[in-house]
């Protein structure tokens, strides 16, 4: 029974291995996957496209480890996104230094930052959270469009390349681009996947379910939340940092509140709470979202009768009812769907446990 | 299979057809401009190639491309387009995205014509980018034509606290602070909904003049706002005509308001005028504020692939201080920064039934509101 | 060693939106003593755990620890200087193993409980106290199970387990048998017993007054939220005032 | 011997996920105080909740003969079934009356009745019920199933709690009501059941362990003190 | 002086505008527990309907405005009586799914306005006595901030009543103290939970066609732009409270004006600080109950 599980477990690393050697070598192959992917993956625009897939993957597990393995429903984690994203441009910008110090520097202030606002808001729980976290996006949506001498305001921010190194510059240089975001990836599961693992995340997990518990066990869930939140938030920064670079720039966007409902569609849409749930729901995600704008403008759907041609002609309009449909009717989004199959039973895991047990 | 080596263009054939790439918003926020700059766009092709669509033979293949918007949906088309050899790329709306693909542009050493984004920063951004439409610092030098010689007259900036609304302050500043003028400004935050304390300010300070630099659905508002606390009353009020669906927002001020404006249908009296115009109405569209850019930038395209091939560089040598014909009058891309040196014009609003059109009142010279080259 | 009481509580009351529901309870219990806490349902016996856990402030009175003052301490706090306790209705990290459970308070005495650094091995020194304390309860076989679908009387063991884990040195047990079926209601007051025997002071609620009575060394009584008496189990019973609030007059 | 007016059969129930009651069958007679007996945490109360409906269950309960298992909540009550929840579960902040009204559903309610049975509700009619003492608020819960005829009531453990000398009203109270329906009673103070019984149910661990005569149950010390752990 | 007065009318405009919004939130949250991300969204459909009606009837005359206003509220009642049957219902105890289906409709159905009416901002037309003002201690206050003002009264006080003095009203008071006895009781509280749903969207739907004469404007965003406040009134007031949804809606406007006057267009900047403020000191809100 034991040594099943761990089976299991290996099989699943093993199969991440071999998913992370396959997308290291997209690059180099020649794979057309028409109506998914504007091009053969070697090209710059599908390189980008997947670039940006992997990114939102890495974001959407910085967001699982709040919301799906800590419990934290915050409304406000692309701030962190975006402080890494400004952070980095505007450090580069105004400073002599190069990508690497710039970086570290960047990371320092979005660790202080993020332990500040998560000692300030984990003070309250439950929506009392969610809403302090989103009042204090807001606040920071507001100092960068106010701000545009330092930020650009509502016209963005560029990338100052002069510091930039030369290979990740440019459109064939995508693919650089393309296996940092990958890197970035596996560096950021590997982090959640340890601190899921660790000691601390037991706690967190713990505390998650029953923090009076936790507390009178003698431990402080203060803590182990608040690293929680600081880890998190720091992976998201890393995330836009990243972003700036495939991007050449930042909006304000990603300093939005519906940037922050996105990521929480994404992780929905993979499953709350499993962590592979979250990268793939990342990559569906992106590319749903790229596509969906294309059928948007597509002739098929300029043929069609009004009642139908302008709710199809909304990628937004389907994104949404889609995630009402996934909320309704495949609770644990696609992750949930995949385990469903794989079992043949609709069986919870708790359920799934009792009945391993049993044998 | 293994990747074959990224296309690097062809070159070549004289007649293989000449890709040019459109992203701009055909869903998003900005969807509206992004039509009325397609539109323009089209009329301008058909006009430059005499309703062929084609140059020295060579088709201009179009491929359009929705941003929706957002600067991420934008790049990755740009790339996109880019790695399959694509040259030249046309358009968007959105100040935040132009500024992106022009980086794209200078990464990638390709041409890329900017759509109706007003920023100042687009112009010499670097040596890879133009743009169809004026700048904000054309707008407020128009509204300086208001008050004739700035001399020891104080001015008033009522803008928005964004990236435009503070363009607008530095452009006024440097236009009539640098002759003489007083310049001051009131800035309001974006997203506030009362704006009556702020009429008030206004009212408090009585300028010489208020310029209103205003963009988006609260204008309705604010002006209601000024209005209400009789600013009109006490001060002359210049401001920037939108596109035709704002022409509701001014409300029952509407006729104390001096305009300046960028471009509406009856702006001009001549043959590219006429040709758009007609082509819209054909359309069962309206020449709009934005139609001329998608025009202009038309005229861009043709005028630099006739003369540059395949070439970026020769496309734009072709391009750096050309002058020409187009639906405002005559425009010159200058060379040093790519500043679209064009007429502008003083308009007033006049009630027409139960809405009010625009009616000109003096085309002012392109020579009178010329920005300083830029960097 | 001194002869301090390790535990006191002095004037204590509470009373939420005008409802007493403390009302100037004073005790004090000696180390290594076993005291029992009755009273009819709504008396504020659990509530009473709470206050002296910290899970609730109350609106006047001392609580004291092993000497220090600890009313305005946190409940974390309290229980890193040893107070270990359990809930009426069985309060567990349903999701967590068995194993995971106990050794998550084991870690506690231990260290290292939140580090990321360090991860949960089968053979480290928490997991070994985890799995000894498991056997103990008799919930050895059940180590990998989810907490949440082990049966009632498991869940309570498990709760004890955990208790036990954190080596506290006074112990509150909210009606520890409630809900156990009665073949295990002797092996459970056993290890109760055992618990007291190592020395622990131990403060239990409990209904089972045949299991009370057999357990304690003095009882205390509660009702509407004022201590009635507090005396050795014979004294008490016999004790008319008792008689009447909790056990009843005859009807 | 009649017909059953409550048949339970096989009934299961879980809260989150934790089976709180395993496979329990009884009958109710038509006439009479059946007590529903065991020690605290056997499932009484989850019991009485599953056949109402307020948590999961899974099994057979008929009403008179008819299914009652699969519908909700407030169509079972309507069928008149009464309930006197365990912690009274008064509306706070409603006034008295207001909490009778709402539970009136009855188009001729009995309203006499409860003005005899409690006539310090009727003096107190506008005084919030959150204010109220313990014992006053068993009787506004009391009072808000007895308002209506029903067909049978469910009663949880209403002396839980209560002064001996309310106690004795609470017991009188249930008499009276018991004359005209019949009712399921879960109660801890033995003297009550003795008072009103005359059959017992016992449950142990989620099941039921004794089902017979009341007072042979309270008559067996030996076996009240292995079923009810009381002497 | 009259600076001072102009600022406390309008912020008390404002204000009123804000809990218009916040009282229907608060009342489903107090009720179901669920924070209605789509309320924005039944707000601007109600704006579009009272636009819609004006654009037939011919916007300058009271009639057609006191119509658009019942519209409006029929709209608003309507659709969220929908969502609550259609989409709420099935989720029935899970309010972080009934969170997230809302967040889903909400951008779904902006996305749906912005096909049906396009994203420009249509303006609208009004009694011409509406943007006139009334001279108040020199103060020259437009005089729609009475009709909003006027309005948040009325709605008050109606939802109060209603609380007060229909079954309805008693089965709702009662179910938010707890659900489960009312359907003990009998009652179906679900139809309940519908009626309330429909309560707070008629609410947004009144409060989309005044804020529409407000800004001057219909557009997709319109409710979308109202929520964060609206959200950050019902914190501070205390989730689920109706007076707190009321005293709050009022400081929080009043201070966003005096702030934006004084202090350079910091309004809301102070909005933010304050609500950090009231969690830090009274985590439940000025009159949330304690959790
Ligand atoms: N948070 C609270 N708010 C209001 N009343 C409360 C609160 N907590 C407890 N009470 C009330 O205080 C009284 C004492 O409750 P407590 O849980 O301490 O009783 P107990 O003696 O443990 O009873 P039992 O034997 O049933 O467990 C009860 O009447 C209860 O309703
Ligand atoms: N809300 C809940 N969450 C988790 N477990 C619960 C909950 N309510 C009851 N239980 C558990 O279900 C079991 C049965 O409880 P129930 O209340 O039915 O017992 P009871 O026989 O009525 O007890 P008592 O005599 O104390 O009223 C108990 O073990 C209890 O711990
Ligand atoms: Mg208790
Ligand atoms: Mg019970």
């Amino acid at each position: 029974m034991k040594s099943l599980t761990n089976l299991s477990q290996r099989t699943w690393w093993i199969v991440g291995g071999a998913f992370v050697v396959l997308a290291a070598l997209l690059p180099v192959l020649n794979i057309s996957i028409p109506g998914v992917l504007p091009g053969a993956t070697y090209t710059p625009g599908t390189l980008q496209l997947l670039a940006l897939a992997l990114l939102f993957a890495s974001l959407a597990l910085s967001y699982h480890l709040l919301f799906g393995t800590a419990g934290m429903l915050s409304f406000g984690h692309a701030l962190y996104f975006a402080l890494g994203a400004y952070g980095l441009g505007i450090v580069l910008q105004q400073t002599e230094l190069t990508l690497i110090p710039a970086l570290g520097l960047t990371l320092a202030i979005v660790i202080a930052a993020a332990y500040l606002l998560g000692s300030l808001s984990l003070r309250v729980t439950g929506i009392s959270f969610a809403m302090v976290t989103l009042a204090f996006a807001q606040a920071g949506n507001v100092l960068v469009r106010r701000n545009p001498s330092i930020t650009g305001g509502e016209e963005g921010l560029r990338l100052d390349t002069e510091h930039i190194p030369e290979f990740f510059i440019g459109v064939l240089n995508t693919r650089n681009l393309y296996w940092l975001a990958l890197a970035l990836l596996v560096v950021v599961f590997i982090i959640v996947a340890w601190f899921e693992n660790s000691r601390a995340g037991h706690a967190v997990t713990a505390t998650r379910e029953n923090e009076l518990r936790v507390r009178v066990l003698g431990l402080r869930p203060f803590g182990v939340k608040l690293m929680a939140f600081v880890i998190a938030s720091v992976l998201a920064s890393l995330v836009g940092m990243v972003h700036l670079l495939l991007q050449s720039g930042t909006t304000p966007r990603a300093t939005s509140a519906d940037f922050t409902l996105t990521i929480l569609v994404i992780v929905v849409l993979g499953g709350v709470g499993s962590r592979w749930g979250a990268i793939v729901g990342g990559i569906v995600y992106t590319l749903l979202d790229q596509r969906l704008t294309a059928l948007a403008g597509s002739e098929a759907i300029a043929d069609l009768p009004a009642v139908l041609r302008i709710p199809l002609s909304e990628p937004l309009f389907i994104l949404g009812t889609l995630f009402i449909l996934v909320v309704l009717f495949l609770p644990g989004g696609i992750a949930g769907a995949t385990r469903r199959l794989g079992t043949g039973t609709r069986a919870t895991p708790v359920a799934r446990k009792r009945l391993e047990e049993a044998e | 299979g293994c990747a074959p080596s990224v296309d690097t263009g062809s070159g070549g054939d004289e007649l293989a057809p000449v890709d040019i790439s459109m992203i701009t918003s055909q869903t998003g926020p900005l969807a509206a401009y992004g039509e009325a700059y397609l539109a323009g766009f089209d009329a301008g092709l058909d006009y430059a190639t005499d309703g062929t669509g084609t140059v020295d033979g060579r088709e201009l293949n179009i491929e359009i491309t929705d941003d929706a918007g957002d600067a991420d949906k934008a790049v990755t088309a740009a790339k996109d387009v880019i790695g399959q050899g694509k040259k030249v790329i046309v358009g968007t709306v959105s100040s935040g995205i132009a500024l992106a693909l022009a980086e794209q542009a200078e990464q990638n050493e390709v041409l890329y014509i900017s759509g109706p984004a007003a920023a100042d920063a687009v112009t010499g951004v670097n040596g890879y980018t133009f743009r169809s439409g004026r700048q904000s610092f054309q707008d407020v030098a128009t509204a300086g034509t208001f008050i004739g010689d700035p001399e020891g007259k104080s001015v008033l900036v009522f803008a928005q606290d964004t990236a435009f609304g503070q363009g607008n302050v530095a452009a006024a500043t440097a236009v009539l602070g640098g002759q003489g003028g007083d310049v001051t400004s009131l800035l309001v935050p974006e997203d506030a909904t009362e704006f009556t304390p702020f009429a008030q300010q206004v009212v408090d300070a009585q300028p010489d003049l208020v310029f209103v630099a205003w963009a988006g659905a609260t204008s309705g508002a604010m002006w209601e706002a000024l209005s209400q606390q009789g600013v009109f009353d006490s001060v002359p009020v210049a401001t920037g005509l939108g596109d035709i669906s704002t022409y509701g927002a001014y409300g029952p001020a509407s006729d104390k308001i001096s305009f300046l404006n960028h471009y509406f249908g009856e702006a001009t009296d001549n043959e590219a005028n006429q040709a758009m115009v007609s082509y819209l109405e054909a359309e069962g569209k309206q020449a709009d504020l934005f139609s001329p850019d998608g025009f202009v930038a038309a005229q861009m395209v043709v005028h630099a692939v006739r003369e540059g091939g395949d070439d970026v560089d020769a496309m734009i040598a072709a391009l750096e201080g050309w002058t020409f014909d187009s639906v405002k009058g005559s425009i010159t891309v200058r060379a040093e920064d790519h500043a679209m040196i064009q007429p502008m014009f003083q308009v007033k609003l006049v009630a027409d039934g139960d809405s009010w059109a625009p009616e000109l009142v003096t085309a002012v010279d392109a020579d009178a509101v010329t920005p300083p080259i830029a960097e | 060693m001194s002869d301090q009481p390790v535990l006191t509580v002095e004037h204590l009351a509470l009373s939420i939106g005008g409802a007493v529901i403390i009302d100037d309870v004073s005790l004090s219990v000696a180390r290594g003593e076993m005291l029992g806490v009755i009273g009819p349902n709504g008396a504020g016996k659990t509530t009473l755990f709470n206050l002296i856990s910290g899970v609730m402030t109350p609106t006047g009175g001392v609580v004291t620890l092993e000497g220090c003052d600890v009313t305005n301490q946190t409940i974390d706090a309290r229980a890193r200087a040893g107070l270990g306790r359990t809930f009426q209705t069985s309060s567990l990290f349903p999701a967590l193993s068995a194993v995971e459970n106990v050794r998550l308070a084991a870690q506690v005495k231990l260290g290292g409980s939140t580090s990321v650094i360090r991860f949960p091995r089968s053979n480290d020194a928490a997991t070994t106290i985890a799995r000894g304390r498991l056997d103990e309860v008799g919930l050895d076989h059940h180590g990998n199970t989810a907490a949440g679908v082990l049966s009632h009387g498991d869940k309570r063991k498990l709760e004890i387990a955990m208790l036990l884990a954190t080596d506290p040195s006074v112990i509150l047990l909210d009606e520890p048998m409630a809900g156990v079926a009665s073949g295990d209601v002797a092996g459970l007051s056993e290890v109760i017993r055992q618990v007291h025997r190592s020395g622990r002071t131990v403060l239990m609620v409990e209904h089972h007054l045949d299991v009370v009575l057999g357990l304690v060394d003095r009882v205390a009584v509660m009702h509407h939220g004022q201590l009635l008496a507090c005396d050795t189990p014979d004294a008490v019973m016999a004790d008319e005032a008792v008689q009447k609030a909790y056990l009843g007059a005859p009807l | 011997m009649s017909e059953s007016i409550l048949t339970v059969s096989d009934l299961n129930a879980n809260i989150e996920g934790q089976q709180v009651v395993e496979s329990v069958s009884f009958e109710m007679l038509p006439v009479g105080v059946t007590a529903l007996l065991g020690r605290n945490g056997v499932g009484k109360t989850s019991t009485l909740r599953a056949i109402l409906g307020l948590i999961e269950r899974s099994g057979e309960v008929r009403l008179a003969g008819e299914r009652i298992d699969r519908e909700p909540t407030h169509r079972i009550v309507q069928r008149g079934v009464g309930y006197v929840p365990e912690d009274r579960e008064v509306f706070a902040s409603l006034t008295v009356a207001e909490n009778l009204r709402l539970a009136e559903r009855d188009s001729s309610p009995n309203r006499e009745l409860i003005a005899e049975l409690f006539p310090d509700l009727t003096e107190r009619s506008h005084q919030l019920a959150g204010t109220l003492s313990g014992g006053q608020q068993q009787m506004v819960s009391l009072a808000r199933a007895l308002v209506n005829d029903n067909r049978v009531l469910l009663v949880d453990e209403p002396t839980k709690g209560l002064a001996p000398l309310i106690v004795v009203d609470v017991a009188r109270a249930l008499e009276r009501a018991a004359e005209t329906v019949p009712v399921l009673l879960v109660e801890q103070n033995l003297q009550v059941v003795r008072m009103l019984a005359e059959r017992a149910i016992v449950l142990e661990g989620g099941r039921v362990v004794y089902d017979g005569s009341a007072e042979e149950l309270l008559g067996n010390g030996a076996l009240t003190k292995e079923l009810l752990g009381v002497a | 002086m009259s600076t001072i007065i102009l600022l406390l009318i309008t912020g008390l405009g404002l204000g009123a505008l804000y809990f218009l919004v916040a009282s229907g939130l608060s009342l489903i949250y107090g009720l179901m527990g669920v924070l209605n991300f789509a309320h924005g969204s039944f707000l601007t459909l109600g704006a579009f309907a009272g636009w819609e009606l004006a654009r037939r009837m011919g916007g300058e005359s009271w009639g057609t405005l006191i119509a658009s206003l019942l519209l409006g509220m029929v709209v608003g009642a309507v659709v969220a009586a929908a969502t609550e049957f259609l989409l709420i219902r099935r989720l029935y105890n899970r309010h972080i799914e009934q969170v997230l289906v809302t967040v889903g409709l909400a951008l779904a159905t902006v996305a749906l306005f912005e096909g049906i009416w396009g994203t420009d901002a249509i303006y609208v037309t009004a009694p011409p006595w509406l943007s006139e003002t009334t001279e108040i201690f020199g103060a020259l206050v437009p005089n729609d901030r009475f009709l909003l003002i006027g309005a948040a009264v009325l709605v008050l006080l109606g939802i109060v009543a209603f609380l007060r003095y229909t079954r309805f009203g008693l089965v709702i008071r009662a179910g938010v103290e707890n659900r489960s006895m009312v359907t003990a009781l009998g009652i179906d509280v679900r139809k309940a939970f519908t009626v309330v749903f429909a309560i707070g969207g008629a609410a947004a739907g009144l409060g989309g066609v005044l804020a529409s004469h407000y800004f001057g404007y219909v557009s997709p965003q319109l409710g979308g732009s109202l929520l964060i406040f609206a959200f950050i009134v019902t914190v501070i007031g205390g989730l689920g409270s109706l007076a707190g949804a009321a005293i709050a809606s009022v400081v929080v406007a009043i201070l966003q004006q005096f702030a934006n006057y004084y202090l350079g267009g910091t309004g809301d900047l102070m909005v933010v600080l304050l609500l950090a403020v009231v969690l830090l000191v009274r985590p439940t809100g000025i009159l949330g109950k304690k959790a």
